[in-house]
């Protein structure tokens, strides 16, 4: 029972799903936005799971004095902070007339959002820039054809796609400069390659949906 | 610009170079970054979820008498308690029921979006005289029949990469290399772009170095 | 160990409150300065390039500085720069050109500070743009910080063109229906109906009593439509739901990783419609877009250091590689 | 098609003319309103023939306008149209409202209304008969499937070419084994309503099988709630089959934040500390993938990775011993599993691949043959292949 109901409903979901993409007739058209806020809703709830687990290994940490319980301590903090602060002036806001949103400009969560959350996470991303120039030193190599052609066609792209491809190329007739082979690679050469791949991922994603619809990958629900 | 404003750009100034800084070497001030990180941003998806979801998709609608579907949200209700059974070993098993529901919904749902969107709509994009137009035009339009084709060809499961097959599959990867190579292209131009705009809040927003 | 990574630290600070209570505001480098610092950059490539092929690799810190050098260095310079347009970008353009007067734009910002490097430039151009020839924008987002990244996009526009800040009026020319959440299905259920999804604007008007949005009931009633992307839900989604069950006129603003995802919907399709009208791909598609509206702003002026980036990175493949044939030949 | 708001002015200077110096032009006919067919009630298709003044040369039409009738209400209007159209799809009508349409032709002064129609409601129907073709398309593919399933149920030998990643992962576990050291698995950043993550999972569940019996330590940070509900379950699930159930500990399984960079930057510092053996990316990948690759190569772990997010392979190609391109990661589970029913559906796949080539080819050379030569009849098969694979 344990292992049959979950996949009973699984099947009955799946099914549901699939016949009510071709059902214009309530409920069924309702379907995808229902499942739409249900799920959001489950994200919600799950969350609480997620975060008490990652304040449980902090404090087991902190509380443990593990080599990095200032770190953990400093997750704790921060986590708290912005959490207060999120309730407080999502409540406020619902209070206040007019009512404004727990993120309207102006906030303390916002300033948070801003000043912190939005600086580091931007930051973050930025690292890549140099992640990826010392990647292309030490680990783009043309070491057989298929690799000499990725690497050919990034040299194009990369120099194409910004006015120093056509400096360096400006002895040619115009249709011959490097930001044309840019064009003529993203529109020919990328829209051939990204369509097989587009054709291919949504035949795969439809034959493992048919076998998690027939029980056949049981995996996730804890069976096999 | 009133204190909180300059202090905040001070603070985010300070986050930058504390982030950068893991250049040099993983040191405390990048700790303490990521950790302050960590931790907001947790509490950020946790608050973003409470507000959003929890109190706008299911509390307002589940208890506005004049919404005719009041009753639709707390069919996700139930299905948020049940995961929560997660922290009771006892019951824990009861956290199945969502998941094998969410599961099977997403398979059955996004099964024909995807291959609507992505198969058949490409399959009869790439229908197409090649024979018009300009010897541009030409060359073009085979090449993109062609690479399409042989791409196929390389995902091809049922038959070993042996022959005139083999030598399909093979032009395929090439495609497949060259798309991979211009997404290289443009992810180094998108990564430049998001570091620039670091820079032009250092040296500009910050330091007014920079007109 | 530790007073190594404290000394570092250190000279770090040292040098950002030189450079605040110093430096020269705002800095910019003679012609000849410019082309000194060039010269010593190649030199300084050269050198590496010899290392290399000497088999001795730099280590990682020495190329996080080139970088960093090849990205600061050029806000301080100033070099005329030739631009050639992208036809994915032109049809972005002519299709705008082609608006009469009071057209009405859906404009959709999907995306959020961390991605507005790239994004927020076309933003701008763009609304410059809308509101000079007199377009009508509805603003909405699927992300939630994308209203907030339109209404800065609309400030920017109005300290660059002060005219417009004068003639702009907030719910006949543009209006912000905010974020809501939902992802695709905000689209789906747009297809039906805007109000359905929007009741009221960002400050709680609500959607009946805005003049520009009298007669707007869904996408039939928009004539044209633009998406800033970053990700998921974006521009495929779009092109999915809003372009493909609705046909809605679309053109994008893509971040660059996004954009050669993008491409194979900008290729007519069997019945000669394209799927998407048009693309701008990154900053350099923002350059290309404020070089056509004659205004040129962030993208064009950040456009210099992104040329110098991909010229590095371009020659630590080649050093790197070079350097492998070399060591592959040694082997043989 | 365009349409743009009308303004009270252009009303007023159209009365403003003296009716001498009126341009009239013909009226549209044969104007007809009728349900949009297979819809939710929700669309109502309007078509007529366009005044007889509407010409590209010496044409006096410069438009037409579009009015709705509500009942007995004053008539709206719903849409202004450029010269030349004759159809208007009217997307904001209600299920249960009777409606009736007049289209006006206009000249540079004046405006001709054509007859009304006859009131209509528009209807709500129980099958979307446009999708038809979808629907076959998806039957003829999922029967591919089920009908390879059941053959290779009943004993026939399938054959599957090998996929050089996944014939590496028993050797990437053994290696972990060896070395003593743990095995790191990365599902991707996204949720489990991403069909990467779900594939993730089920290629978790193989590879736990064989991580049970030899006995080596599996560590799994996630970055969304539920999918560490679900890991934990799968992982659980695998020991059990292993019968090794006292093995299992939660641990394994940790979330870290929602947050992309914030997980990455933790995922870093366990690969710095722990200094996995194996790691397996496997799932929905962004701008992480480039990071998370670069620390796995740099502490010599052994990196099997699969996406089917373009943008984030040729990290992966560069920094991964091997990698899954695409399909091959939704394949993979049903590869490991090594069940002749799981290989069974990989061969449907490759039935639907089989009609994509077929109509890529088919379609193509009847479309180039059609248009060079100009028959007919090859030409409607190029029409019939691409109304087959539209949506419209």
């Amino acid at each position: 029972m344990r292992r049959e109901l979950p996949l009973a409903i699984a099947f009955i979901a799946g099914v549901i799903f699939f016949i009510a993409y071709f059902i214009p007739h309530p409920p069924f058209n309702r379907f995808e936005n229902w499942f739409s806020d249900w799920f959001a809703i489950v994200a919600a709830f799950a969350i609480w799971l997620g975060a008490l687990n990652l304040m449980k290994i902090s404090f087991i940490k902190v509380i443990r004095k593990k080599s990095d319980w200032l770190h953990a301590l400093l997750i704790i903090i921060s986590f708290v902070i912005i959490v207060v602060i999120g309730f407080y002036e999502g409540y406020r806001g619902l209070h206040a007339n007019p009512p404004f949103s727990f993120r309207d400009p102006g906030t303390a969560f916002d300033w948070l959002y801003v000043n912190v959350y939005s600086t580091l996470s931007a930051t973050m991303f930025a690292l890549l820039a140099f992640f990826v120039a010392s990647a292309s030193y030490r680990a783009f190599r043309a070491r057989n054809l298929e690799a000499t052609l990725l690497l050919l066609a990034a040299f194009f792209v990369m120099l194409g796609r910004v006015p120093i491809g056509d400096v360096i190329t400006g002895w040619l007739p115009r249709a011959y400069q490097m930001s044309q082979w840019a064009s003529w690679i993203m529109n020919v050469l990328n829209t051939a390659g990204q369509r097989a791949i587009m054709i291919g991922i949504a035949l795969g994603l439809v034959s493992t949906s048919l076998r998690i619809i027939l029980g056949l990958e049981r995996s996730y629900i804890g069976g096999d | 610009m009133g204190f909180w404003d300059v202090f905040g750009i001070w603070l985010a100034s300070a986050l930058t170079i504390g982030i950068i800084s893991f250049l040099y070497r993983d040191n405390i001030f990048y700790k303490a970054c990521e950790a302050i990180f960590i931790g907001t941003s947790a509490g950020y998806w946790f608050i973003i979820l409470y507000w959003d979801n929890l109190y706008r998709k299911f509390w307002t609608q589940a208890t506005d008498p004049t919404n005719p579907e009041w009753y639709v949200p707390w069919f996700g209700f139930v299905l948020g308690v049940l995961i929560l059974t997660r922290l009771f070993n006892k019951i824990g098993w009861l956290s199945r029921w969502p998941l094998a529901f969410i599961v099977g919904a997403v398979a059955g749902l996004y099964m024909m979006i995807y291959f609507v969107s992505n198969a058949m709509v490409q399959v009869s994009s790439t229908i197409m005289p090649v024979f018009t137009g300009s010897w541009v035009d030409i060359i073009a339009n085979t090449t993109v029949v062609l690479g399409t084709f042989c791409g196929l060809v390389y995902f091809f499961f049922s038959k070993a990469h042996t022959g005139v097959f083999g030598g399909a599959a093979r032009v395929g990867i090439w495609f497949l290399m060259i798309t991979f190579g211009a997404s290289f292209g443009y992810t180094v131009m998108s990564r430049m772009s998001l570091m620039i705009g670091r820079i032009d809040f250092l040296f500009g927003t910050w330091l007014g170095m920079i007109r | 160990m530790r007073a190594r990574e404290l000394i570092v630290s250190g000279l770090i600070i040292l040098f950002f409150l030189a450079c605040y209570f110093f430096s020269p505001k705002p800095m910019e480098f003679s012609r000849s300065t410019s082309v000194l610092i060039i010269f010593l950059l190649a030199a300084a490539f050269v050198y590496v390039f010899i290392r290399t092929f000497r088999g001795r690799f730099i280590g990682r810190r020495v190329v996080f500085i080139f970088v960093g050098v090849a990205l600061v260095l050029p806000f301080f310079m100033k070099f005329p720069l030739p631009l050639q347009i992208s036809p994915e970008v032109q049809s972005v353009y002519d299709a705008l050109e082609k608006l009469p007067p009071h057209s009405k734009i859906l404009a959709s910002f999907d995306y959020d500070p961390p991605s507005a490097p790239e994004l927020q430039p076309m933003a701008v151009a763009f609304m410059k743009y809308a509101f000079e020839h007199d377009l009508k924008i509805i603003i909405m987002g699927l992300w939630p910080q994308g209203p907030q990244q339109a209404d800065q996009a609309i400030q920017a526009a109005f300290i660059e063109n002060p005219d417009l800040k004068q003639k702009t009026k907030y719910g006949v020319d543009y209006v912000n229906l905010g974020f809501q959440s939902g992802y695709e299905f905000v689209i789906l259920q747009m297809g039906q109906s805007f109000k359905s999804m929007f009741p009221a604007d960002l400050y709680n008007t609500p959607y009946d009593s805005i003049p520009l949005l009298k007669n707007v009931s869904n996408f039939s009633n928009v004539d044209f439509s633009m998406n800033f992307s970053a990700g998921k839900p974006g521009t495929a989604e779009w092109v999915q739901i809003a372009v493909d069950r609705f046909q809605l006129p679309l053109a994008a603003g893509n971040t660059a990783v996004q954009a050669p995802m993008i491409y194979p919907y900008l290729k007519k399709g069997s019945k000669g419609k394209k799927q998407l009208i048009g693309l701008l791909g990154g900053m350099a598609g923002g350059a290309e877009f404020e070089k056509l509206t004659k205004k040129p702003a962030k993208a064009t002026t950040y456009l210099l250091s992104q040329s110098f980036a991909h010229v590095a990175v371009v020659i630590f493949i080649i050093i790197g590689n070079v350097a492998f044939f070399r060591e592959k030949k040694g082997k043989k | 098609m365009l349409s743009f708001p009308v303004t009270g002015q252009v009303i007023d200077t159209v009365k403003a003319v003296p009716d001498s110096e009126l341009v009239v032009v013909a009226p549209v006919t044969s104007l007809i309103a009728a349900d949009h067919k297979y819809d939710d009630g929700k669309m109502i298709d309007l078509s007529w023939v366009p005044s007889i003044d509407d010409r590209l040369v010496e044409g006096n039409v410069m438009g037409y306008k579009v009015y709705r009738i509500e009942g007995d209400s004053e008539p709206e209007t719903i849409a202004e149209l450029a010269p030349g159209s004759n159809a208007y799809n009217d997307q904001s009508v209600e299920r249960g409202k009777l409606y009736s349409y007049f289209v006006s032709a206009l000249s540079s002064n004046a405006e001709t209304p054509s007859i009304r129609t006859a009131p209509i409601q528009p209807q709500r129907e129980w099958l979307n008969i446009e999708l038809i073709n979808v629907l076959i398309m998806a039957l003829v593919l999922g029967g591919a499937v089920i009908y390879f399933i059941e053959t290779a149920r009943r004993g026939k030998k399938l054959f599957v070419r090998k996929i050089a990643g996944l014939e590496a992962v028993d050797d990437a576990i053994g290696r972990a084994t060896e070395m003593g050291r743990p095995i790191l698995f990365i599902p991707g950043i996204l949720d489990m309503d991403d069909v990467q993550t779900l594939a993730a999972l089920t290629i978790l569940g193989r590879i736990t099988r064989v991580i049970a019996d030899y006995d080596t330590k599996i560590f799994m940070p996630v970055s969304r709630s539920l999918v560490m509900t679900a890991g934990r379950e799968t992982i659980k699930a695998s020991y059990q089959a292993a019968g090794r159930p006292d093995a299992y500990s939660d641990d394994m399984v940790t979330y870290i934040t929602d947050e992309q960079f914030g997980y990455v930057a933790a995922v870093d510092g366990i690969m710095v500390r722990e200094r996995p053996a194996t790691v397996f990316l496997l799932g929905a990948f962004f701008a992480e993938s480039l990071i998370l690759a670069e620390t796995g190569n740099s502490v010599g772990a052994i990196q099997i990775a699969g996406t089917a997010r373009p943008a984030q392979l040729p990290f992966f190609i560069a920094a991964c011993d091997f990698t899954l391109i695409g399909e091959e990661l939704f394949a993979a589970s049903a590869y490991l599993s090594g069940e002749p029913k799981q290989m069974g559906s990989l061969k449907g796949q490759d039935v639907g691949k089989a009609i994509a080539m077929a109509a890529i080819l088919i379609g193509v050379l009847t479309a180039t043959i059609g248009e060079a030569w100009n028959v007919e009849w090859i030409q409607h098969i190029t029409t019939g292949l691409r109304d087959i694979f539209s949506t419209r």
